[in-house]
């Protein structure tokens, strides 16, 4: 349907390329330390795991205990995010809800990671009929935007943080395919595997010993992407109310239950918006370490 | 903060100026201009003022004045109506409103019109309806086939499910082209001349309107030329807008809002909208709500005077029964039955046998204390109070989870999944616990078939349709110790309100039912 | 004072999170006027660094110390606009890949414009706002692109570079450079992208420029021949440093460094005879022949008979048909070395692929060993392997070196364990001299030799009778080219293997084929042995393809 | 030519239906009664059942899927995709109401995004100052990885509340239209940004601009004449992809800004479950996108020359 982006046309126009240089995998052949930038994003995003596995450890407070005591109450040394409309402390809710948000990310990026790498692995290695009808279904899902697509599903499926996360996945199974699929296109396209058909090795077993192994890195670097966009659109349905019920404290719901008093109590919404924006900000540098031949 | 008076806006300060255009900005949107239709909040304050009604009812005393109809009477089982209509009402279009105009309303408002698209609208308001006869040119008969109490009410409602008179030309336009601003006319202060969905709603002058109700304290056409409607769904945007003075007068002001816009100068109205508190019903029907030690124990653990004190605004009220404090037949149960009490709650549950167990959730013969209830989405604090209540009674070993889903559940899974349900129903008339409670109507805690005693329940009920009145007083009474002592029906949580906000604005009148009336409102002359 | 003059320069490159590493090394260099220099050396020896520093054009991450002056002036930390002016009108130069060179949106005619449009402008030949100009701009253009040896410019003018040959697009590129009328030119490596009948041609060009408009050029190459024939001076770079310097004669007959020497020992085209091959240490346990399967005596290994095929592709409803194969026929005695050799295009990698049983041909046909008819998958890789040109792409990245070599063994032969595997691995290693620790590396992180070597293992694995080697050495260095062959020379003696030699070298032929085809488009244009044919060419297009070799006059 | 672009064509209407049949079966055969849902639980009791069924059979919501599959196919292939269940419009008026608005919001927030991200692209490549680039660099990534639903209101509480430029509400006019754009356009530019800087990037390093600069060609006009079509051709074959992303952020933008438009009748429809709607608003921008996707499919062989003699293949 589309010209690929993925593929270099340049390159593969003026077919003059000598000797391929080796490819890297994985890209970060430099020494992660001399990139802060990096740095500073592997520590965000093992503060947002270790947010997630001993969320005790960072704050004493509870996130769900009303203190109608600190009704609004603005940051300070005691809530470094300041309280919202019950009391709470935002801070807790925040760490609290981390686990809340990255499991539904996890779970999303896991179902558009399998479903799309199967279908982009099948299109691209059996071409033909079932490349076309699996190509089809993957422009009908590009075709709706994603935000509208996760609406729609979930309004399928029902509210509730799961639904998103399901809804979210299906709506990027797309990203996923269509990666998958030029991947093992450039890939069966490679002498090696020629080289490995005509010593007679099963088709099978080429898919799964060279072409499935050899697809993957550029897939592998557009999970962390995807986790950082699955964060924002999670939240995203969460501010517009079709995500966590509460007391939970869902990043994007923690948004959303600010966004009426953003007048008064901006640190509702801002705290936690920028908690998400610094997550997915480093995951998104991760992605950029991990995709073939970047790094910088 | 509130001033208690009810017109938003500065009172008086010199003499009103004509002319001029008004800005109201507001979180809904009218979901049509057809005031049959319309039942949203901001529809029938859109409708409020292009459609009149045959009485007028007193916001404070409850009390009825002639509107259309200058006299009115009843037969004594309540189940035939007469009006006599004011003879020198028109509709916008220049036709005479008359005794035909009330029945065409009402046969179409009952009975819809397949041919040209219109849904049944008014069936589950007029209840028992039977016919409209048509006595003279100026006095009708209404009929209904059961007594029906609360018509004389329903004919000043203003909130949803009211009825405004259209002309035939409007009855006689297929659904799709009521959606035009020129096939809705009706004989109030106002005509509609712009309508963009969701976003717009224009309404213009009638020069010639001279029937307005005197409690309003204004006769002939209104003073604005214009009203512009404008939908703002962002309430921090809202208030934006109110403060950078771009709108000078909005409603749907949020209670966190309010103490700013005070303190900058601006004037606040709100009134409790009267009816059903906000709350949750219970689900009679499904365990472990149908115990009624867990029905009480919640209701104990519900801090209504603290949700009042820490939680909501001034304008906001503390619950003191399922019926709003204004609403004729109101008691007050604040100090009994809805009296709040923890150690209460927990002696209930322990009593009944529910155990807590070692993840804290109580438990009984092996079924846990877990709730699901439905949250309200449109009433920004109910959020707060619900999550309060759900936090207090997690302390408790109750585990509650609800669901804020901005969409109607529907009837059967509510009543298959919840135990809890949420309502807030406005009517200034105690009427509204029969549609909503008795086991024959609404029967929103749903009250199983083989309930004992339900005949005597159904029977206390429908007494209420009997009466009016002073006469209906005790009967009011009656239902709601129905509903808070011996059965426990449901857990308000407070009277909510609708706020106000102007600047430079005089005499935006809110009516009985907390709907807008604009006819007497000025701009201007500081 | 020279047009352009080097002192002591050095340059680094910053790679993030490493050391910086030296590219140029106290390299000192001055060209004169009408003078033409050329720089030699293996990949990476820094002479695209060097020559790129002339006119500022080498990437952000670079770092130069030492004096380098054009006209004179130290252009030491000038920026892109500063340098601007020299550019074009006092140095030209042309780049080392013609391929991705000329921007690939553009029409030809405009490129050139450009370059035309900043001379005149400089030389306030033509003010701002040239409408009027248009023809006269065009009419230089065209002088330039015949100058470049485009006869026929028009043609070309409003064509996109993709639409031209190889050669062409050099040739424009000539063209650009000259059209700045420069007094300096650089080329890195003007033609080692191209056919040699074709880097012939333009090299003469060069020489006539020099000859006619007394420009002084500095050319880069790594090609020994090359620089030979035409150049002044020869300086031989590597690691970064000038290790030898003279004129031609005094580096073929004087080369002190012992570098230079290997480089001119490497050289096919200065090669007379054929490769001697030496005695080879494999064959000893494990893998040796033990499957049973029986070795062919048939007399020739292969033999194609008038095989045919015809490329059809569709584009938007347009048929273009190549014949890339017609009525070839050639035969291929055991144990010996076929050459195929032509011009790019010829269908030589066709030919091999059909041979291979890669690509089935429209009609003819292939016997192999003496047996027509259809062979399995699994039955023809036991006797015929393939090697490619490109060693990286036909290795996959993931596997070890080991795991690489062993990958038939593991798809044939399930009766032979992991470790025996690893024993058969390391010996295969050792048959192609690849040093045993190498075993455990990727591919990627082997050089461009290591990894044919590893693919020559592999091919050899299964003891095949037949392996096509298409185009196996081009890729490679020079040095690192003679070594494979030696290496293959070796192999062959050692195992009585039959070679299918695809290549556009006949420097390589003469020094490795017993027998070869001359292929031209399609068509097998001439078949002997190969001292026949390259000693006594019949046909103008095998003259050609001899003539255009280079240095190979000097030792005629 | 002709019949790739009928081929192409083919495919597209392949995707349209893909569309119809994937929003049918999501949105049809949910299990409850769109009708139902019309009315809050509350009321549903009151509802007479004589009443409700009629409704449905207003709506065909009665019928079996297949038969109300096929009822829809083939009224929508007439142009009807029936009528909105919350108001009772017909779902192409309804659209057609709406789209205007959000037409000339999203080809502000279009033509905004473009230009700055073209900009961003541009001044990346262009600086000399190593930190100074990576700073600009540095921006695309904040862009896409900013929560779009705060972007608005942070911009509305500045521009407008705290500075007073421009109005909260946009009622008529290019004054109210300028922050919506802009809070639109921020987002939409994050990735076309990201890909511009990236083949601004690559095609920067290509060895044909050495090639310009050797003929003296200064490096602003280096980038203006060689790398910058080489760099931003490639961006056109997102259109599709961008359009639909414009449509979706309008969802947001339009609630936070007042506006009418496509956004908001997707939200209220998507929120009362209003099926038809939600249907046609799947469908209009099915269309788009594949419109879109059609017109960049059959052009850019015309503006990519090299695309003339590629075979097949390349075009995926
Ligand atoms: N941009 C760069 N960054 C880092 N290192 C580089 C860069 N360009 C070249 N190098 C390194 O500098 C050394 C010299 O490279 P250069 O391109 O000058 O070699 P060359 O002699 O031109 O080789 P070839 O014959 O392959 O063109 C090599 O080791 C190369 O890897
Ligand atoms: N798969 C294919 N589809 C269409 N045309 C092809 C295909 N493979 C080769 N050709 C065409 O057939 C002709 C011969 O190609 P072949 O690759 O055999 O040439 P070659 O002599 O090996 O050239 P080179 O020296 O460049 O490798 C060329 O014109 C080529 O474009
Ligand atoms: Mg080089
Ligand atoms: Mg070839």
């Amino acid at each position: 349907m589309t010209i690929r982006l993925d593929q270099p046309t340049t390159a593969s126009l003026d077919a003059a390329t000598p000797s391929a240089p080796p490819r890297r995998r994985f890209g970060v052949s430099h020494p992660v330390v001399a990139q802060p930038g990096l740095v500073l994003a592997v520590v965000v995003i093992l503060l947002a795991v270790a947010f997630c596995v001993v969320p005790g450890v960072f704050t004493w407070k509870d996130p769900y205990v009303p203190d109608t005591s600190a009704i609004l109450a603005g940051p300070s040394a005691a809530q470094p995010f300041g309280t919202d409309r019950l009391g709470r402390d935002i801070y807790t809710r925040t760490v609290y809800g981390t686990v809340i948000t990255l499991t539904a990310t996890l779970l999303a990026v896991s179902i558009a990671f399998f479903i799309g790498t199967a279908l982009g692995l099948i299109a691209g290695f059996v071409r033909r009929v079932v490349d076309l009808v699996l190509m089809r279904v993957v422009d009908v899902l590009l075709s709706v935007p994603g935000l509208l697509l996760t609406m729609v599903v979930v309004s399928a499926l029902g509210y509730g943080t799961t639904n998103v996360a399901i809804a979210v996945g299906i709506s990027s199974v797309a990203n996923f395919a269509r990666v998958m699929r030029a991947e093992v296109l450039r890939v069966t396209q490679a002498d090696f595997v020629e080289a490995a058909a005509s010593i007679g090795t099963h088709r099978f077993a080429i898919l799964l010993r060279h072409v499935l192994p050899n697809s993957m890195s550029s897939v592998v670097a557009l999970i962390p992407l995807q986790f950082g966009s699955s964060i924002l659109a999670i939240a995203a349905l969460g501010f517009l109310g079709f995500g966590a019920p509460p007391p939970q404290p869902e990043w994007g719901m923690l948004v959303a239950e600010g966004r009426d008093v953003l007048a008064v109590a901006p640190w509702i919404s801002l705290f936690p918006g920028a908690v998400i924006l610094s997550v997915v900000l480093a995951s998104n540098r991760i992605s950029r370490a991990l995709q073939p031949g970047g790094g910088v | 903060g509130t001033d208690g008076t009810s017109a938003v806006g500065t009172k008086s300060g010199g003499a009103p100026v004509k002319g001029g255009t008004l800005k109201f900005a507001w979180l809904g949107a009218p979901e049509t201009i057809d005031p049959q239709v319309n039942s949203s909040f901001a529809g029938a304050n859109l409708s409020n003022n292009i459609v009149d009604r045959l009485l007028f009812q007193d916001r404070d005393t409850g009390e009825f004045s002639p509107w259309l109809a200058t006299k009115w009477e009843y037969n004594d089982d309540i189940t035939e109506y007469t009006f006599t209509l004011r003879e020198d009402v028109t509709f916008s279009d220049g036709t005479k409103f008359n005794a035909t105009s009330v029945k065409n309303n009402l046969d179409q408002f009952f009975n819809g019109d397949e041919a040209l698209g219109i849904l049944p609208n008014g069936k589950s308001y007029l209840g028992p309806y039977k016919e409209t006869e048509v006595v003279g040119d100026y006095v009708v008969k209404v009929r209904f086939s059961a007594p029906n109490a609360s018509f004389l009410q329903l004919t000043a409602h203003s909130g949803t499910g009211n009825i405004g008179f259209l002309a035939d030309k409007t009855l006689k336009s297929s659904a799709e082209d009521r959606l035009k601003p020129e096939n809705v006319i009706g004989t109030g202060p106002f005509t509609v001349t712009e309508y963009v969905p969701k976003v717009r709603t224009v309404i213009a002058r009638r020069e010639d309107y001279a029937w307005a109700p005197a409690a309003l304290g204004h006769q002939g056409p209104a003073y604005l030329d214009k009203i512009e409607f404008i939908t703002i769904p962002e309430a921090s945007v809202r208030v934006g807008a109110l403060q950078s003075g771009d709108v000078p007068a909005a409603f749907d002001i949020l209670p966190t809002d309010e103490k700013v816009l005070t303190a900058q100068g601006f004037e606040l109205t709100a009134r409790i909208n009267p009816g059903f508190t906000l709350g949750w019903q219970f689900n009679l029907s499904l365990a472990p709500t149908d115990d009624i030690n867990v029905r009480r124990a919640i209701v104990a653990a519900t801090d209504r005077a603290g949700f009042k004190k820490t939680l909501l605004s001034e304008s906001e009220g503390e619950a003191h029964s399922v019926l709003t404090d204004g609403v004729p037949g109101f008691a007050d149960y604040s100090q009994g039955a809805l009296k709040y009490d923890l150690d209460l709650a927990r002696k209930l549950l322990d009593d009944a046998g529910w155990k807590p167990g070692a993840d804290g959730i109580r438990a009984k013969d092996g079924v846990k204390l877990k709730l699901k209830g439905t949250g309200n989405v449109l009433v920004p604090d109910a959020r707060v109070t619900y999550e309060a209540t759900q936090a207090a009674l997690k302390s408790i070993g109750v585990d509650v989870e609800i669901v804020f889903d901005p969409r109607n559940i529907p009837a059967e899974q509510l009543t298959a999944q919840y135990h809890l349900a949420n309502i807030n129903r406005g009517r200034n008339d105690v009427a509204v616990l029969n549609t909503q409670l008795n086991p024959d109507r609404g029967n929103g805690a749903v009250i199983p078939a083989d309930f004992p005693d339900r005949a005597r329940i159904v029977e206390t009920f429908n007494a209420l349709d009997t009466a009016t009145g002073a006469a209906q007083a005790p009967l009011a009474k009656a239902v709601q110790d129905l509903i808070h002592e011996e059965l426990v029906l449901v857990d308000p949580q407070f009277q909510t309100s609708q706020v106000a906000a102007a600047k430079g604005v005089r005499d935006i009148y809110l009516d009985g039912a907390d709907r807008l009336i604009f006819l007497s409102t000025w701009v201007g002359g500081e | 004072m020279s047009l352009l003059s080097f002192t002591d320069v050095n340059i680094w490159y910053n790679r993030r999170g490493e050391q910086p590493s030296q590219a140029v090394a106290g390299v000192s260099l001055a060209v004169e006027p009408g003078e033409l220099v050329t720089i030699v050396g293996e990949s990476g020896s820094g002479k695209s660094t060097l020559i790129r520093s002339a006119i500022g054009l080498l990437p952000g991450n670079s770092r130069i110390s030492g004096e380098i002056r054009l006209a004179g002036a130290g252009v030491a930390g000038w920026s892109h606009n500063r340098f601007a002016r020299y550019r074009g009108t006092y140095v030209g130069f042309i780049p080392q890949d013609p391929g991705v060179s000329l921007n690939p949106v553009k029409p030809i005619g405009r490129q050139i414009e450009d370059a035309l449009r900043t001379r005149l402008r400089r030389r306030r030949l033509l003010p701002f706002g040239n409408g009027a100009h248009t023809q006269r701009i065009r009419s230089e253009a065209f002088r330039f692109l015949e100058l470049a040896g485009l006869p026929a410019p028009e043609a070309i003018y409003s064509k996109y570079p993709h639409e031209l040959s190889g050669g062409m697009k050099q040739r424009v590129l000539i063209a650009i450079a000259l059209s700045g009328e420069p007094k300096l030119l650089i080329a890195d490596e003007p033609t080692s992208a191209l056919d040699v009948t074709v880097q012939k041609q333009i090299l003469d060009h060069l020489d006539l420029l020099r000859e006619e408009l007394g420009i002084g050029i500095l050319l880069v190459t790594h090609d020994l021949g090359v620089a030979l024939d035409r150049a002044d001076r020869i300086v031989v770079m590597r690691d970064g440093s000038v290790v030898e310097e003279g004129t031609g004669g005094e580096i073929l007959h004087g080369a002190r460094d012992g570098y230079t020497r290997r480089l001119l020992d490497a050289a096919p085209g200065l090669h007379t005879g054929r490769l001697t091959p030496r005695p080879i240490g494999l064959g000893s346990a494990k893998l040796t022949r033990a499957d049973g399967h029986e070795r062919s005596t048939a007399e020739y290994a292969i033999e194609v008979t008038n095989v045919s095929k015809t490329f059809t592709t569709r584009r938007g409803g347009v048929v273009h048909s190549v014949k890339a194969a017609d009525e070839v026929s050639f035969k291929v005695k055991s144990g010996t070395t076929h050459a195929l050799v032509g011009e790019s295009g010829a269908g030589k990698s066709t030919i091999a692929r059909i041979v291979a049983g890669l690509r089935a041909a429209d009609s003819g046909e292939v016997r192999l060993l003496g047996q027509a008819g259809r062979w399995s998958r699994k039955r023809l890789s036991r006797s015929l392997q393939f090697v490619y040109q490109n060693p990286y792409s036909s290795l996959d990245p993931r596997f070890s070196v080991a795991d690489l070599v062993t990958e038939p063994i593991r798809v044939h032969r399930k009766d032979i364990g992991r470790r025996d595997r690893h024993e058969i691995a390391l010996e295969l290693l050792d048959g192609v001299r690849l040093p045993r620790r190498y075993a455990r590396r990727k591919a990627g992180e082997l050089s461009g030799g290591q990894a044919q070597r590893v693919a020559i293992a592999r091919a050899l694995s299964l003891n095949p009778e037949i392996v096509i080697l298409d185009e196996a050495v081009s890729a490679l260095d020079v040095s690192v080219q003679a070594e494979i062959l030696q290496l293959l020379a070796d192999l062959q003696a050692a195992y009585s293997l039959t070679y299918l030699f695809i290549t556009h070298d006949l420097g390589v032929v003469k020094l490795f084929a017993d027998t070869v085809s001359v292929l031209r488009a399609g068509s097998v244009v001439e078949s002997a042995d190969t001292a026949s044919v390259l000693g006594n060419p019949q046909q103008e297009y095998t003259k050609l393809l001899i003539d255009s070799v280079p240095g190979s006059h000097l030792t005629a | 030519m002709l019949k790739y672009a009928l081929l192409k064509l083919g495919r597209a209407l392949i995707v349209v239906w893909g569309a119809f049949t994937a929003s049918f079966i999501l949105l049809y055969l949910m299990p409850a009664s769109p009708i139902e849902l019309l009315f809050p639980p509350d009321e549903r009791a009151s509802i007479d059942p004589q009443a409700f069924q009629e409704m449905e059979r207003a709506y065909g919501f009665d019928l079996p899927a297949w038969q109300q599959y096929l009822d829809r196919l083939l009224a929508a292939l007439r142009g009807d995709f029936g009528t909105s269940v919350g108001t009772g419009q017909p779902v192409l008026t309804a659209i057609g109401e709406a789209l205007p608005n959000t037409v000339i919001l999203a080809v502000c927030a279009l033509v905004l995004a473009s230009l700055f991200a073209l900009s961003i692209a541009w001044v990346a490549t262009y600086l000399e100052s190593a930190w100074l680039r990576n700073l600009i660099a540095g921006v695309p990534p904040l862009l896409v990885s900013f929560p779009s639903f705060l972007l608005g209101l942070i911009i509305i509480k500045v521009f407008s509340f705290q500075l007073g430029w421009f109005p909260p509400i946009s009622g008529e006019g290019l004054r109210g239209l300028v922050l919506p754009a802009v809070a639109l356009a921020i987002p939409v530019s994050g990735p076309i940004a990201q890909l511009l800087l990236r083949n601004f990037q690559t095609e920067y390093a290509s060895p044909y601009v050495l090639t310009s600069y050797s003929k003296g060609i200064r490096k602003g006009r280096v980038l203006n004449s060689d790398v910058l079509r080489n760099a931003s051709l490639p961006a056109l074959t997102q259109g599709g992809i961008i359009v639909g992303e414009l449509l979706a952020g309008a969802v947001i933008t339009e609630t936070i800004f007042s506006r009418a438009g496509i956004g908001r009748l997707t939200e209220d429809a998507v929120r009362a479950q209003d099926v038809p709607v939600v249907q046609g608003i799947v469908m209009l921008v099915a269309v788009c996108f594949v419109t879109v996707n059609f017109v960049v499919d059959v052009s850019y062989p015309l503006v990519d020359p090299r695309l003339k003699a590629v075979p097949e293949g390349v075009i995926a």
